[in-house]
């Protein structure tokens, strides 16, 4: 494969966004953006929304029916035992119990389901968009002041989408333009 | 430009990414100066000393503490909730950041957190210790066994404060990691040597910073701060439960509940002013904590010292007005007046009227002041929860059962010993992470589109 | 699964028992027999005569050893002591005495003695037995020192391949596949260590549960007794009632042991085993005679925290003695067969019925006795009458 | 005589003694317990341990994958004992007479060792503290063990053959051979002493009481002929007045007086009639904290206020009252009101005060009917002229012998270095102390007497009753009775033993007496059985009283003059330690004082008003006449211008649990008229700037207004039953609940506790303390306010500080239907049982001590400790020997776990599974915890609420009846009955 990929470098997020945008007129693929911080105008024009609020809801809910059978099953059926002359089906004691319980079972979930999808977890190897290109080199400064936008990913672009896509990015003020080189 | 709601700015003076890169990671790579060793030799003998007495609470027995017949919590119970309280300001914070959006709150944030995750850590050792025997902690945990099964008092206010001491921490131990990841995988980048590389690398999660994962670091967030939120409301009210659910005089009131989030959130403020305070003498970091945060906080802790005060003066016009004679001993007989009126009114001049001083812009904008008042302040709320633990146990509704209370040595060595963990955990935070979310501040600083120059600008503006 | 007689099995104890077996087998067979052989041979041609009064050496002792374990030939057709009375200790049940007990008992006397039981028994058994054996008077010189040297030394015990070891391997598998992940990735497949780990992980998880649950329980302990009474002959063969003996069940918490003034209620006439000949009763007339008493291992023991009462199992709960004991009578050596948790107890509360209608104790439970008139309730469980609480068993 | 109890196990014939288990001797002692049997304490793992080792191994399970299991060794009988049932205990009937105490008891044995001392019912059912406490005494680890020659062990024979000759010797010299005796009520002792006496020419035998009633003896003979202690009915008096008498707490025969006292005070919808019982006294006891009306007056008053009754009652008018307080005349005349049936009681050692005393009693013909002189008392015989001349007499050297049983006069006379600088010019002195004592350790020999649990002995506590006293235990150390030592010693030649004497002696007389018409060995087996024999005698005679002689006695013995502005002092008994005897029992150590809650030390007790005067406080050391050093109490009710201390304490010769513990008052006392004088005016106090910690048990002294203790007056009460109890109406109509009432089925226990009847003697704390294995903790702990009773006596004042009014309030867990504690515990260790029990499973709880946080009633305790096998609480749970009184159907509990009142559940289960194996109902009387089972008087009731006939339904059912706190909703089972006080006015 002679297609190869591009990287711009950007040093404002503004200056990325405005490219971003104008790829996108073009219809080059964009494959990833890294920013030092979750600069939202980036976020929105590539992201898709997080599916993880509906995980997380659906997790909730369902903690909170699994805890009240469990709940019910110990107190009731289970070993039903006298505290202090109250009935064995203690709701409100329920109701605490529940409210602590689906709190901590949804966020551990929800974390779990986080890095199930991202992938991270301690230990992982650095995974940026030229990696993941195949590309060696780590290219570094997006965790300091640096914007980078990676085109092409691992098909790379054609040649005619390469010439534009550079052009774009240099336009709009890319303090870096480099190619993603496969080894 | 973001502002607080005091109008001050969030971040003096105008600085590039770099700069604040180089600002906030700076506290972590720059030589630790004289007063931090000083520091944790000082609490290093703090964490021996509570070890000591620790080692001696399992070993010998819990008779080696003050407590009696009467009195079986005192000491234990009493900074479990006072360092639940200031464990308070952390998740706070993030909540006013994360949810509420309020980007000042970015500067304060992540130390708050660690304040919060150090706070619960010491809080959940009371409990721990303060049982009789230790060993056999599990049989609060309701797992299948062969006893029956036997599972657990669902009934106890005990056990529902396990699980939100359990759940708290760690849930605030979540979104203080997960909050600090980009930042680690800046000081990864940063890092000069392979070991701090190595360690800063394998906690970064191999962070990046691509958008897809901001999307979802985002939302996680959002919603970890979201689970949140009603915990900072709930942990505290589980705890007062631990009193407002018993028989007790003195604590057998509905309004312990919103007076003890009220009184946690007042202290975890406290607490963070004093911190900051510190941080900002110590660190040259002004133009990120500035007069304008420490006036918010000071603004916060009016009100609370305000919710506070009319707090105590609600139970005691309950204890009088329903009339309950043993209510109205310990309100008024053995708290206002009685044996107890010392700390009672050490806790009400302490945390109703001295925080009034507040209400002067002076004193708002005089460090000295901000710091004595906010350690009063919590040196008050020791005593709220001294009041509220002895007076009602000391002298509850049979007087052939009244006592004394006397802490013995070991009772205070674990009390110095968590003020130990305290601190070298939080010594060693600000040595090991950037006390400040550098990315939260990157989104305030760095070149924004109004700044560029127009003849420089050469994209269209949209 | 059997557990080591006399001492449940203690796995750090098991893993050093293990090293030194190990070295005692390297031991073994790098030692050349014929060397040993020699060396007695050279010296019984030196002193072939007055053996009985010559001095004992090591290397008679080896000798004797090897007579008992059959490693020397006794005489034609003579099977090998050992091949009867076991010189290690051993998981399965033996009738015959082992070469420790024999040793104890001959400790003090003459190898003449030995010789005279064995050559000219007067047990039918051991008659039967030993009929057409042939021992020299040397060889019974040589077992016998041999005899005195195990009365000191003791038996060797038995080696045990536990669970720790499979375990320490599973837990160096798990960490190895995680190590691999992390570090190493010399395995391209992660679908191994996925495997691995959880597996392990399982495994892991379940034998520290396990091992929890049965701290201070002791299902299957079947140790060896100090007199090898079997149930199975008492109370199978010869149709005793479990409460002839344990007459105590009856009104008293404890079952009872009898008394060996019980025991001798019949043995004062039954001298004869069918199964060991008189070795075993002696033991019973010697305690008696010598006013000894019978140290036995206990088997079935519950933790001093509960109370639990024989009579009101046997006499209110019309219990069978085998419900909770299992079959006994069909055990030469007791075993416990239940685990004894409460969670077992607690089963049968929940679901053994209460005599409501024959026991007038009951007469006081005038609500439970409406149900069943009601018809809502059938028959009553033992947790109906509050058998589920803790102050039944606990105090 | 229904009820039939074990017989001795050596009425048994054919089983070898060494069989059966208590034997030490046998196998060797690590093996004791196996040879105690399965069920029984194991003290190689005993449930501490077990426990202890649950715990650790399940820590540690998580880094092993096993670990190792001790092996348990089950050793059964070699010759089963007929009556041992191993799991089951015995009861064998027996007496106990330690000089002071007297009760005839039943002694629970299980698994050989005897447990637990009950009352025998067909005399008492209820016992006091320290009869429930002897049991302890058995176990102690101070005994003397062996014969002992100047502190060096010996041999019987060698002991024996030596003492012989000497006093062989001291025969031959002609000096005189003494017999020094406490009192001694065992006829065949009493015989056995005349044989001894007779055998020795020369020899003497004195009696010497620590408690002395010499004057009360001594003013019956003046005035009557008769030298003896007339037998009090209180059960036949309604006007009871006492001076300085102790009666319900220390003074003679408490357990008896209380029960007689509660029976004719019990009031009840249906029976109003109530005795009035007047108490004038000096220190606050027990008895004045009872009575109805109580005055504090000065000892040396005392005479004075019984001259002017004495003269009012005989018709005359004497010139003016003294200044009491009190309407004498009216006392007077309610006294003749109740002529016949009333009862003036004195505690002075005064022969002028007990004359009057008799006098007044004599007046108003109360002989014959509430005093019995036909019948007397034998408990106090002492003699303190004799004792006073045996003092001089050893002095001038003509004392050759001296043999010493049960009395320690170098602790407890008022002279006692004296007796014991006297001992020195003594040739041959021998002690048989059981223990060591000040007085053994100036003796020459020591022959240790056996302790009463493992003794056979006969008693006459009063005329024509007898019981007898048969060993439980095999004896525990080289011991021997000292009948047996006197028979070694009187005849020289050997002899059958006491049992077989004993045994004689009752063919001899008190078969023929009984009037029995079965064989002696039929009768003698039946008194064994039931341990009591009643001879059918003379009724009550009115004895002729000579009350001219009454004149002489009064001129004779001086009036303790006045002591003016001096402060007076009175040495008292104290309810646990009484006259010291015992001191080295650590239960009754830590028993607190009924009235000024103070354990671990004996205090001196100043009125309010003193205490004001001379700047003293509670805790302040002063210096008593410049010899005793004492901490201060001040104790309301105590009569101003009065002090008061007690005795028994300060033991400087004695195991580990009494030395250091007090200070012995005894040397300030003095001998007064030919008596030891109790009172006497203190010539100095002095304040030493000291401050010293004492243990209290209770703190606060006033109720706060709050209606804990509720007290009406019996013309109240009359009108309505429900006075002083009215708020109870308006707390239950004010009472809700959410909650379905919890459904019981069967059994729920409830307990009734009567206010009215208990008197605060403290018997059933001790009772639940050797019940329930309930550890001591010392002084220092106690201190720190964590005693471990699970019942305790709240006391409270009310009133005027100088004479307040006295409430006492026993405090078992209440086994609330609704416990705050239950609902509070993490674990469920604690719940509630179907039969209304607050069951607390001890293996399970971690000891979050959340449950003792929420009890409104404080009655939960927590092991701050390992109290058991601790040498930091050396007391007897540290030691083999002393914790063998564990009762096995009792956990003993772990370090760090909570524990409380269990209704003595242990006692439920085993009437229940009895019940249900025998196949029949419940029994009412089967089931009695141990503080009702020893209370004295009756004022713990226990049974089956659900039965609405049992009689704690009735109680509960009485107006009279409430529940503590009722208004918390706790719904306990324990009910209180209002205190009804029967005052005028």
């Amino acid at each position: 494969m002679n297609q190869k990929g591009i990287i711009g470098i950007f040093t404002t997020d503004w200056q990325m966004s405005d490219a971003i945008k104008r790829l996108r007129e073009k219809n080059i693929p964009v494959t990833d953006a890294v920013t030092p911080f979750p600069a939202h105008g980036i976020m929105k024009q590539l992201g898709k929304e997080s599916r993880l609020p509906f995980f997380s809801l659906a997790a909730g809910t369902g903690t909170i029916i699994l805890v009240f059978a469990f709940l019910y099953y110990i107190a009731v059926i289970d070993y039903p035992i006298i505290y202090g002359g109250k009935p064995f089906f203690a709701f409100p004691t329920f109701v605490i119990i529940i409210y602590m319980l689906t709190i901590l079972l949804t966020f551990i979930l929800t974390v779990l389901a986080f890095q199930a999808r991202t992938g991270l977890f301690p230990g992982k190897e650095i995974d940026d968009p030229v990696h993941r290109a195949g590309d060696e080199r780590y290219i570094g400064g997006m965790t300091d002041d640096r914007f980078m936008v990676a085109l092409g990913g691992e098909e790379g672009l054609s040649g005619e989408m390469h010439e534009s896509a550079s052009t774009i990015l240099r336009e709009s003020g890319a303090k870096e333009i480099l190619e993603i080189k496969r080894s | 430009m973001d502002t607080t709601s005091a109008g001050a700015p969030l971040i003096e003076g105008k600085m590039s990414y770099r700069q604040v890169t180089d600002t906030l990671s700076g506290t972590v790579e720059r030589k630790p100066a004289k007063w931090w060793y000083a520091g944790m030799t000082l609490s290093t003998l703090a964490v021996l000393f509570g070890l000591w007495a620790m080692y001696t609470t399992v070993t010998v027995g819990l008779g080696t503490w003050g407590l009696n017949n009467s009195t079986a919590w005192g000491w234990d119970i009493i900074n479990f909730v006072w360092w639940i309280g200031i464990g308070h300001a952390g998740t706070a914070f993030t909540i006013f950041l994360i949810v509420f959006r309020a980007k000042w709150a970015a500067a304060i944030n992540r130390t708050a957190e660690a304040m919060t995750v150090f706070a619960v850590m010491c809080a959940g050792l009371f409990p721990l210790i303060h049982l009789g025997r230790l060993w056999l902690v599990f049989f609060i945990a309701p797992y299948p066994n062969t006893r029956g099964p036997l599972w657990v008092g669902y009934n106890s206010p005990l056990f529902w404060d396990v699980l939100a001491i359990t759940t708290y921490l760690l849930l605030s131990v979540t979104l203080w990691y997960f909050g600090m990841i980009p930042d680690l995988a800046t000081m990864r980048d940063r890092a000069k040597t392979k070991l701090s590389r190595t360690i800063y690398g394998f906690f970064s999660m191999g962070w990046i910073g691509s958008v897809r994962n901001w999307m979802r670091y985002e939302a996680l967030t959002k919603i970890l701060a979201g689970l949140a939120a009603p915990l900072v409301v709930s942990v505290h009210t589980i705890v007062s439960l631990n009193f407002a659910v018993s028989v007790i005089p003195g604590w057998h009131t509905t309004i312990l509940p919103p007076y003890f989030f009220v009184g946690a959130i007042f202290s975890g403020f406290a607490m963070v002013l004093t911190i900051m305070i510190l941080i900002r003498k110590a660190f040259p970091l002004t133009s990120f904590i500035t007069m304008g945060h420490l006036n918010s906080i000071s603004r916060v802790l009016i009100f609370g010292s305000m919710v506070i005060g009319l707090a105590y003066a609600t139970e005691l016009f309950i204890a009088w007005y329903s009339g309950v004679e043993y209510e109205m001993f310990t309100f008024f007989k053995s708290r206002a007046t009685g044996r107890y009126a010392t700390t009672f009114w050490i806790m009400v001049v302490c945390n109703a009227i001295i925080p009034q001083l507040l209400w002067f812009r002076k004193i708002r904008h005089s460090i000295g002041w901000l710091l004595a008042i906010s350690i009063i302040i919590n040196i008050g709320m020791w005593y709220e929860r001294y009041v509220i633990l002895i007076s009602s146990l000391a002298q509850d509704f049979l007087p052939s059962s009244w006592v004394t209370f006397t802490p013995t040595i070991v009772d205070i060595g674990i009390y110095v010993g968590t003020f130990g963990i305290f601190f070298t955990g939080m010594l060693l935070f600000i040595r090991a992470i950037p006390m400040i979310a550098i990315f939260e501040v990157k989104d305030l600083a760095g070149e924004k589109r109004e700044d560029h120059k127009p003849d420089e600008d050469k994209t269209e503006k949209t | 699964m059997t557990r080591q007689p006399e001492t449940l099995p203690g796995s750090y104890r098991t893993l050093v028992l293990l090293c030194l077996f190990s070295v005692l087998c390297v031991c073994l067979v790098s030692f050349n027999p014929s060397s040993g052989l020699r060396e007695a041979d050279a010296q019984d041609a030196s002193e072939p005569e007055d053996i009985e009064a010559r001095e004992i050496t090591i290397s008679d002792i080896r000798r004797g050893e090897r007579l008992f374990q059959g490693l020397l030939p006794l005489g034609p057709d003579v099977p090998s002591c050992a091949s009867c009375h076991n010189t290690r200790q051993i998981d399965t049940f033996n009738w015959n005495p082992s070469a420790m007990e024999i040793a104890l008992l001959y400790e003090d006397r003459a190898a003449g003695d030995l010789e005279t039981v064995v050559m000219d028994p007067v047990t039918v058994r051991m008659m039967e037995v030993h009929e057409g054996y042939a021992l020299s008077e040397e060889q019974f010189v040589l077992i016998k020192a041999y005899m005195d040297h195990l009365a000191v030394e003791g038996m060797r015990e038995r080696p045990v391949i536990t669970n720790l070891l499979i375990f320490l391997l599973v837990v160096f598998l798990v960490i190895g596949a995680i190590a691999d992940l992390a570090v190493f990735r010399k395995v391209p497949y992660k679908l191994v260590h996925l495997t691995v780990i959880l597996a392990g992980g399982f495994f892991i998880l379940s034998a520290i549960v396990h091992e929890a649950v049965s701290i201070g329980r002791s299902q299957y302990y079947e140790p060896d007794q100090p007199i090898k009474f079997s149930h199975r002959v008492h109370a199978h063969d010869n149709q005793t009632d479990c409460l002839y003996c344990h007459s105590i069940a009856e009104y008293s918490h404890p079952a009872g042991i009898p008394s060996v003034s019980q025991c001798m209620n019949c043995h004062i006439i039954v001298r004869d085993g069918s199964h060991s000949g008189r070795f075993e009763i002696n033991k019973l007339v010697d305690a008696y005679e010598n006013e000894r008493p019978v140290r036995w291992i206990r088997i079935h023991t519950l933790p001093d925290h509960v109370f639990f009462s024989h009579a009101v199992h046997v006499n209110a709960g019309n219990m069978d003695c085998m419900e909770c004991h299992g079959e006994v009578e069909q055990m030469h050596r007791l075993m416990q067969v239940e685990d004894l948790s409460m969670g077992w107890c607690l089963d049968c509360h929940r679901s053994a019925g209460v005599d409501i209608e024959g026991n007038e104790f009951y007469s006081l439970y005038h609500r439970l006795q409406e149900d069943i008139h009601r018809g809502e309730l059938d028959v009553p469980t033992v947790a109906d009458a509050g058998g589920t609480k803790c102050m039944k068993c606990h105090y | 005589m229904s009820k039939k109890y074990w017989k001795s196990l050596d009425e048994h014939s054919g089983i070898p003694r060494k069989d059966y288990i208590g034997d030490f001797d046998y196998v060797n002692k690590n093996e004791i317990e196996d040879l105690l049997h399965e069920e029984s304490l194991n003290t190689r793992s005993s449930r501490r341990d077990f426990l202890k080792l649950f715990g650790y191994s399940i820590a540690a399970s998580a880094l092993a994958a096993g670990c190792e299991q001790p092996i348990h060794k089950a050793i059964p009988y070699l010759f089963q004992p007929e009556e041992v049932v191993p799991g089951r205990a015995v009861y064998y009937a027996t007496t106990c007479f330690d000089g002071d105490d007297y009760g005839s008891l039943v002694v629970k044995v299980r698994d050989g060792r005897p447990i637990k001392i009950e009352g025998n019912e067909l005399v008492e059912r209820g016992t006091s503290s320290r009869l429930q406490a002897s049991v302890l005494n058995l176990y102690d680890t101070a005994r003397q063990d062996f014969p002992a020659e100047n502190g060096n062990r010996t041999g019987w024979q060698e002991a024996d053959r030596k003492i012989t000759a000497a006093l062989d010797e001291a025969s031959a010299s002609g000096r005189k051979t003494v017999l020094l005796t406490g009192t001694v009520i065992s006829p065949s002792t009493r015989r056995l002493i005349s044989e001894f006496l007779e055998a020795r020419p020369g020899a003497e035998w004195v009696r010497y009481d620590p408690v002395s009633f010499s004057a009360m003896l001594e003013a019956h003979r003046l005035l009557s002929g008769i030298r003896a202690i007339p037998r009090m009915h209180f059960d036949r008096a309604d006007m009871i007045v006492g001076f300085g008498a102790d009666f319900l707490g220390t003074w003679l025969n408490p357990v008896a007086f209380a029960r007689q006292y509660a029976d004719r005070r019990r009031v009840s919808e249906d029976n109003t009639r109530m005795a009035r019982h007047i108490q004038f006294e000096s220190i606050l006891s027990v008895t004045g904290a009872t009575a109805d009306e109580r005055y504090p007056v000065r000892p040396s008053a005392v005479r004075e206020i019984l001259e002017y009754l004495y003269q009012r009652l005989g018709g005359n008018e004497p010139a003016s009252p003294p200044g009491t307080g009190a309407e004498l005349d009216d006392i007077a005349a309610e006294l003749l009101e109740n002529a016949g049936r009333s009862l003036v009681v004195c505690g002075y050692n005064d022969i002028a005060a007990q004359a009057l005393v008799a006098a007044i009693n004599q007046l108003l013909g109360n002989y014959g009917t509430t005093l019995d002189l036909d019948r007397p008392v034998n408990f106090r015989q002492g003699n303190d002229e004799a004792m006073e001349s045996l003092i001089e007499d050893m002095f001038r050297g003509d004392v050759a012998a001296i043999v010493i049983h049960n009395v320690n006069p170098v602790f407890d006379h008022p002279r006692g270095e004296d007796f014991g600088g006297g001992l020195a010019f003594v040739d041959l002195s021998v002690s048989l102390a059981g223990s060591a004592d000040e007085t053994s350790a100036l003796c020459k020999f020591i022959c240790p007497d056996s302790h009463y649990l493992e003794s056979w002995g006969d008693a006459e506590p009063w005329g024509g009753f007898f019981s007898l006293q048969q060993p439980a235990i095999r004896k525990l150390g080289d011991t021997r009775q000292m009948q047996e030592s006197l028979m070694a010693w009187s005849s020289g030649e050997s002899n059958s033993g006491y049992h077989e004497y004993l045994r004689s002696y009752w063919r001899q007389e008190i078969y023929p007496a009984s009037g029995s018409r079965e064989t002696f060995e039929d009768f003698w087996n039946g008194s064994l059985q039931s341990g009591i024999v009643e001879i059918p005698g003379a009724g009550q005679g009115r004895p002729s009283f000579n009350l001219q002689a009454l004149t002489g006695i009064l001129q004779q013995s001086p009036a303790a003059g006045n002591p003016g502005d001096r402060l007076e002092m009175e040495v008292y008994q104290s309810i646990a330690i009484g006259s010291g005897r015992h001191a080295n029992n650590p239960w009754l150590q830590e028993l607190p004082d009924p009235v000024s809650k103070v354990c671990w030390d004996n205090y001196l007790a100043v009125s309010p008003s003193d205490a004001a005067t001379l700047l003293l406080d509670t805790g302040d050391v002063v210096l008593l006449n410049d010899l005793v050093r004492l901490p201060v109490v001040v104790q309301p009710g105590q009569a101003p211008g009065t002090v008061s201390a007690a005795m028994g304490y300060g033991r400087l010769v004695s195991g580990m649990v009494a030395s250091g513990v007090g200070t012995n008052v005894m040397p300030l006392a003095g001998i007064c008229g030919g008596s030891t004088a109790y009172s006497f005016p203190l010539s100095s106090l002095a304040k030493t700037g000291e401050k010293h910690r004492l243990a209290l048990t209770q703190s606060h002294h006033s109720m706060e207004g709050r209606p804990i203790v509720r007290e009406t007056t019996l013309a109240e009460y009359r009108r309505n039953p429900s006075a002083g109890n009215e708020i109870r109406q308006e707390i239950l109509e004010h009472m809700y609940t959410l909650y379905d009432p919890v459904r019981l089925d069967g059994l729920h226990w409830g307990m009734s506790i009567d206010l009215n009847a208990c008197t605060g003697c403290s018997a059933c704390v001790i009772a639940c303390q050797a019940e329930n294995n309930i550890p001591v903790i010392g002084r220092e702990e106690v201190y720190r306010r964590r005693i471990m009773h699970w019942i305790r006596i709240d006391r409270y004042y009310s009133g005027d500080p100088d004479n307040p009014s006295v409430h006492f309030m026993p405090l078992p867990c209440q086994h609330c239907d609704h416990a705050p504690c239950e609902s509070v515990c993490p674990v469920a260790a604690t719940s509630q049982s179907d039969e209304g029990v607050n069951q607390m499973a001890y293996i399970r709880c971690v000891g979050t001590k959340y449950c003792i946080n929420n009890c409104p009633y404080k009655v939960r305790r927590f092991n701050w400790f390992a109290y058991t096998k601790s040498d930091n609480f050396d007391f007897n749970m540290n030691s083999e020997r002393g914790r063998l009184v564990l009762n096995p159907d009792v956990t003993v509990r772990e370090r760090g776990i909570v524990e409380k009142c269990s209704f003595c559940i242990q006692r439920i289960q085993e009437a229940k599974i009895t019940a249900k194996s025998e196949n029949r109902v419940l029994r009412e009387d089967e089931v009695i915890p141990a503080c009702a089972q020893a209370c004295p008087s009756k004022a713990i009731i226990f049974g089956n609420r659900a039965d609405g006939n049992s009689r704690v339904s009735q109680l509960f059912a009485q107006k009279r009846n409430y529940h503590l706190l009722e208004e918390l909703h706790t719904l306990p089972a324990v009910g209180y009955l209002t205190r009804v006080k029967n005052k005028k006015s």
